[in-house]
């Protein structure tokens, strides 16, 4: 996003002359998402999980579940872990080893929008107050990289919540049961490409963005968590822009789920 | 009531964040900034430094560059790159912090560096690094924006060549009214906080985050509270470079600015 | 009965390995492979990719390459080298396994890393590097031979000039009987294990590891075993790459070729 | 072992030469090992140790102990950790830092020879069961290198087992006593030089061999371990041969020991 | 200070042929320490706390304190952790990530002038013996580098100590109360520049000089800690001549505490 | 009494450090040292090596260089630079050490290094690293002097141009007594350690600590009696070299020399 290199510049040009007459290469408009494909539960060994695909982006992500102490600020309250991992299988700009800034900006960010949103009953994964809680990892693994992983992953990670199963009977915590959930929030994301916004951008239109929106949104079109990111700017007409996007762009999702 | 106390537990029972004549824990109002304090220039090996205290965080900010760019392969042949790094001093927090980067810290040394990017002639230095460090010597919510205020003023104190000075504050909400600048106490227990970097000369948006819960309108309301906070420090911000090269020479001066009320 | 109970106890009381009639626990024969999908094509973004279902393994492979060697320090002016690297998904066992390599799959990238290089015409590739991806989603006994199949594919996929594809899998012991390609329960409660990766045309064994306690003939009838399980692997690798390349310009096919008994 | 620069082809060329006669460098036969004196319990503040040579290559190890937890799924074993530690005095290519792939296939390799085979009476080290049991560390370093770590090691290790004496008293949990043994397993390793298999090479031997095969055989002349390495192949009845080697040579060690 | 670049050694040709004068290049007397100015206590998150300027040299010291298990070797004595961070704000040279030789000499010298010299009382500091005691951790940040970090950074720590206030009440451990201190020892550092021995250097001074002595002292006079560094070397009479020294600045940096 | 007991308590009731004839627990007078072994050139592999046995300590050094210097930065176009790794092997002591370098390592590399870089032409190698590697295979007290003692005669062996061989041994105060090189339990239960490296020929210290409490008429008698542990240290160094070149070409041979008294 930030590296101006000579190529992206040529890149540059020619995706904008495109915006300017209202098309994108991949002939979608400004405002649409790419045809989204998600396969629910296929990890047997996981909890939970959800392969799925945004365009040529593909994330599987998996829920584990252990049962530990809580926090000591939260001593009612089951703990949730969010990690998103950039394989170098998906990019050849993905490195093994600790994680990158981008990897850790993600998952702070995809954590954010379950975590704040208060998507999960955290209350309701609690065994017994102060000495045992539930554990819950979400796990997201980028598999194919084209752009977008932001949405990709925070969407793919809330159909796997919404199949997990509490493997109770296993812990010897009484029958298993579903994860209590609450509100659904959908993330969406929008880059500034010259003066043009476009949704759900593919990994070409994000190299010559100058900054990107992510707005999580729940189901009655309330905000539960932002990120800008970028060294460009935005004018507050365009973030308003931009959070009506992911509005609208959310719903149609959330219905798909 | 002890610091730990308010942290480690639920609203105490009686305890309003906000009382009936709207008055904030702190004796504020819902529109008005903590006390802000600024200084540029106050360390001599760095090249450019500056300190804010904003309530009761208290921040060092440290430049270096443009110079050369370690590790030689993130170098960019058209441009200077800012490297950024958000600190907080093991001591900065109520429980004892490790020293060294954590996920947080990356997190915010990523967003604040590429607001700072924005704001710096990047092209002017191709290949180099542009180097700033961020001390929280001690924390009180509101890091993340007081750190990038610092930062900035650092960067001009470098001399670096900018577009402008970056201020920054949040809004949120708490106890269901949208209020201006979150301290610690109202960030643990509010409902809502969003950080903003803005420059009032030109409605430029370069740090936009938001957690919690608001309505489309209340993040109107958060927004217009927060650029009016941006715009009373970047008055201060402008005031302590003034300062410092008034004094230019001599050892920068204890001056100290307090930023009152704020007619947003 | 769970997957956990199964894993961390001794074998449940009245569970046998081997009924009387000679069938294992999912209903195969001694010399049975377990049902075997091979997809090539899976991904976009790399250069070559394989899908590979082994009983309940799943396993997907990746290959970059040839292309600049990383680290530098590695490179080899007279052939290109072969990086791999083995990962369990934290989620693919029972119990959460950390991101990240640990010494298994260390050892287990190594190892067939060894078996991929014999494999390729490195020597047309001077001072690069093939980078070999292996991420297994679902683990149940047999990854790294079912890892090795997809790899091998993986690289045929990315139209590197190659010797042979190598097909691979294990045999081992059980209830005293020599068995093909154990399953989790099998490997947990048997008593050993050998990993075999085996070229049929030409016989020569690239892979082979032994766990366990094994007299030589047993050794001798496992070998036979996997042997015979690597013929049917082959053909399946084959007809993986013709349904790829049938189709190739359009997407990949969900094409199943399940494998039932195997004429070792 | 992967590497092969000119001068190795050269001296590739010189040792293939050679072994066409029957012949190796440093005069011994295809199926002998290099002289092995084994110095035992040399080091007071171990357990047990050995230091050990294999012609050049030299290896220290030492047992330490203490009490600790059993992992959940043998609740009545102690617990068992090898480790090998390729430091740079041993070697100009050896590296401090976090163990190399070699190492770790060495550590992996020697430990799979000492577990798979049932060596230590790892329930005779069950304190009390679920509860306390003994933790048992075998460290392995190589002080001087001259190819065949793999033998060094796992020989040097089972040595040092032999000598270890459980420092109960110490612990405050009763009398010291012997380290409970059953079987011992010797491994034994052979690589593969043109079309010729030569036992235990030396460091100039395996830099221009293209596999290798370690074997671990117990008194009965069965197998216990085996691990096959380098990117170049073997027919079976060359393993065949291998595994023959590899057992007499095991017989000759034990009778030492 | 090991590192002899051509151009210092013309910086240390100018600053011998002051020394050879009885001159520094800021003016002080070879056995002068630079303007110290600390203030104690700035740091309200902090147990205790000091920011100290010794010349251009700034260092922020803080104290925090928890509660945690003895060491099996000493039951009934608080854990002391002393830690000193290089942090790249405070000099061009100074790196991220895990500390360096240098911190880690630093850390290991201050930590070694607080601990052997009794300094605190680490037996007040035991809540329950065996089981409970304060744990402190003395973190030193240099936040302005111009030399003798050692002095700054020791200095500092007593002086943060000296306003330390055992945070009890926060941990439900009865009321809080000061830390309790014995012996307040003093370090000095000396540096040898050809053959003059000078206190308190600059990093300019620093840079040339080929030895270094720091030594700790108590309000008797006694040694408490020393360490040479640097690869020259120190006759004895020398090191008593730096011993003097140091003794009679440690004096005076007392009276100011 | 084991090891361990002595190691985790309070000097134990009616033990005395010294006893009523002024003989030490090992039997030692206040100006003895322990007896040492010292042998040159025991590794095949290292340009350069030594052995050392001081009482119960057990070091192996081994010198590899002038050679490249790794890693790149580090290069010093004047001369060569000294990189040495002092290293526990985590048998060496009673409680098992965990492998790697930790805090006190690092430092005792950095202080042996820089003595070792005193006694090295540097300038005849410029670019290069002499890289010195000490394994304590059994410690009990003192293995940073012994540990240097056996580096110093490494780096003969391996012929690099020395200014001189550099002895060290450490004095300090038990039992209201100085005295010379202490063992663990004096070092346990003592009040003071001194650890110094001494040229005798010039008089040059090259390596001095000190640990606990010294009136400084008692710090004089330390290096008083250090001095003369150094010298004799000094003679049995020459020693090994003298037998090491006497024999060179065949093996190093198992000759021991055993230094009673002391004359300091």
């Amino acid at each position: 996003m930030s590296q101006r290199s000579p190529l992206s510049e040529v890149k540059k040009g020619h995706i904008s002359t495109l915006l300017s007459k209202g098309k994108r290469s991949d002939g979608r408009n400004l405002d649409e998402m790419r045809p989204v494909s998600i396969i629910e539960g296929a990890i047997e060994t996981a909890e939970g999980s959800a392969r799925m695909k945004l365009g040529n982006t593909e994330v599987a992500v998996g829920i584990k579940m252990g049962v530990g102490e809580p926090f000591g600020d939260t001593p009612n309250k089951g703990v949730l872990t969010t990690n998103v991992e950039l394989i170098p299988m998906a990019f050849e700009e993905f490195e093994s080893g600790p994680p990158s800034p981008m990897a850790i900006e993600l998952s702070r960010v995809v954590d954010r929008g379950i975590r704040e949103s208060q998507m999960i009953d955290l209350e309701g994964l609690c065994i017994e107050p102060k000495k045992e809680v539930w554990v819950l990892y979400v796990d997201i693994y980028a598999l194919d990289y084209d752009g977008n992983l932001f949405d990709a992953s925070s969407i793919a990670a809330v159909a796997a919540l919404k199949n997990t199963v509490v493997p109770a009977k296993r812990f010897g915590k009484g029958e298993d049961f579903q994860l209590p959930l609450r509100s659904m929030p959908i993330s969406c994301t929008t880059v500034k490409i010259g003066d043009y916004l476009v949704l759900d951008p593919t990994l070409e239109e994000d190299e010559v963005s100058s900054a990107r929106l992510t707005v999580a949104t729940d189901e009655n079109g309330d905000l539960r968590a932002m990120q800008k990111g970028g060294n460009g700017f935005f004018t507050y007409e365009e973030v308003k822009k931009a959070i009506q996007m992911s509005t609208e762009a959310g719903k149609a999702i959330r219905e798909k789920l | 009531m002890s610091y730990g106390d308010l942290m480690s537990m639920d609203l105490p029972e009686g305890l309003k964040l906000i009382d009936e004549e709207g008055k904030r824990l702190d004796g504020r109002r819902a529109d008005e900034l903590r006390p802000i304090k600024i200084e540029a220039g106050v360390l001599r090996r760095a090249d450019g430094s500056a300190y804010v205290e904003m309530g009761k965080n208290k921040i060092l900010a440290a430049v270096y560059g443009p110079r050369e760019c370690h590790p030689r392969h993130l170098q960019d042949p058209t441009r200077a790159i800012v490297q950024c790094h958000y600190n907080m001093l093991s001591f900065s927090v109520d429980d004892r912090k490790r020293p060294g980067p954590d996920r947080r810290s990356v997190e915010i040394s990523k967003i604040v560096g590429e607001a700072l990017e924005y704001s710096i002639f990047l092209e002017q230095f191709p290949r180099t690094s542009i180097d700033v460090y961020i001390a929280v010597l001690q924390a009180n919510a509101g890091t993340r924006c007081a750190g990038l205020t610092a930062a900035s003023v650092a960067v001009a104190d470098a001399g670096i060549p900018m577009r402008d000075l970056i201020p920054a504050c949040a809004a949120g909400k708490v106890a269901d009214t949208v209020v201006l600048d979150l301290n610690k106490e109202e960030d643990n227990f509010g409902d809502a906080d969003v950080p903003l970097a803005y420059i009032p000369r030109t409605g430029e948006i370069l740090l936009l985050q938001m957690d919690g819960h608001l309505t489309q309108a209340e993040f109107d309301r958060a927004i217009e509270l927060a650029k009016g906070g941006c715009t009373t420090i970047y008055g201060l911000q402008q005031d302590a470079l003034r300062r410092r090269y008034a004094f230019a020479g001599g050892d920068a001066q204890e001056s100290e600015q307090e930023a009152g009320g704020n007619e947003a």
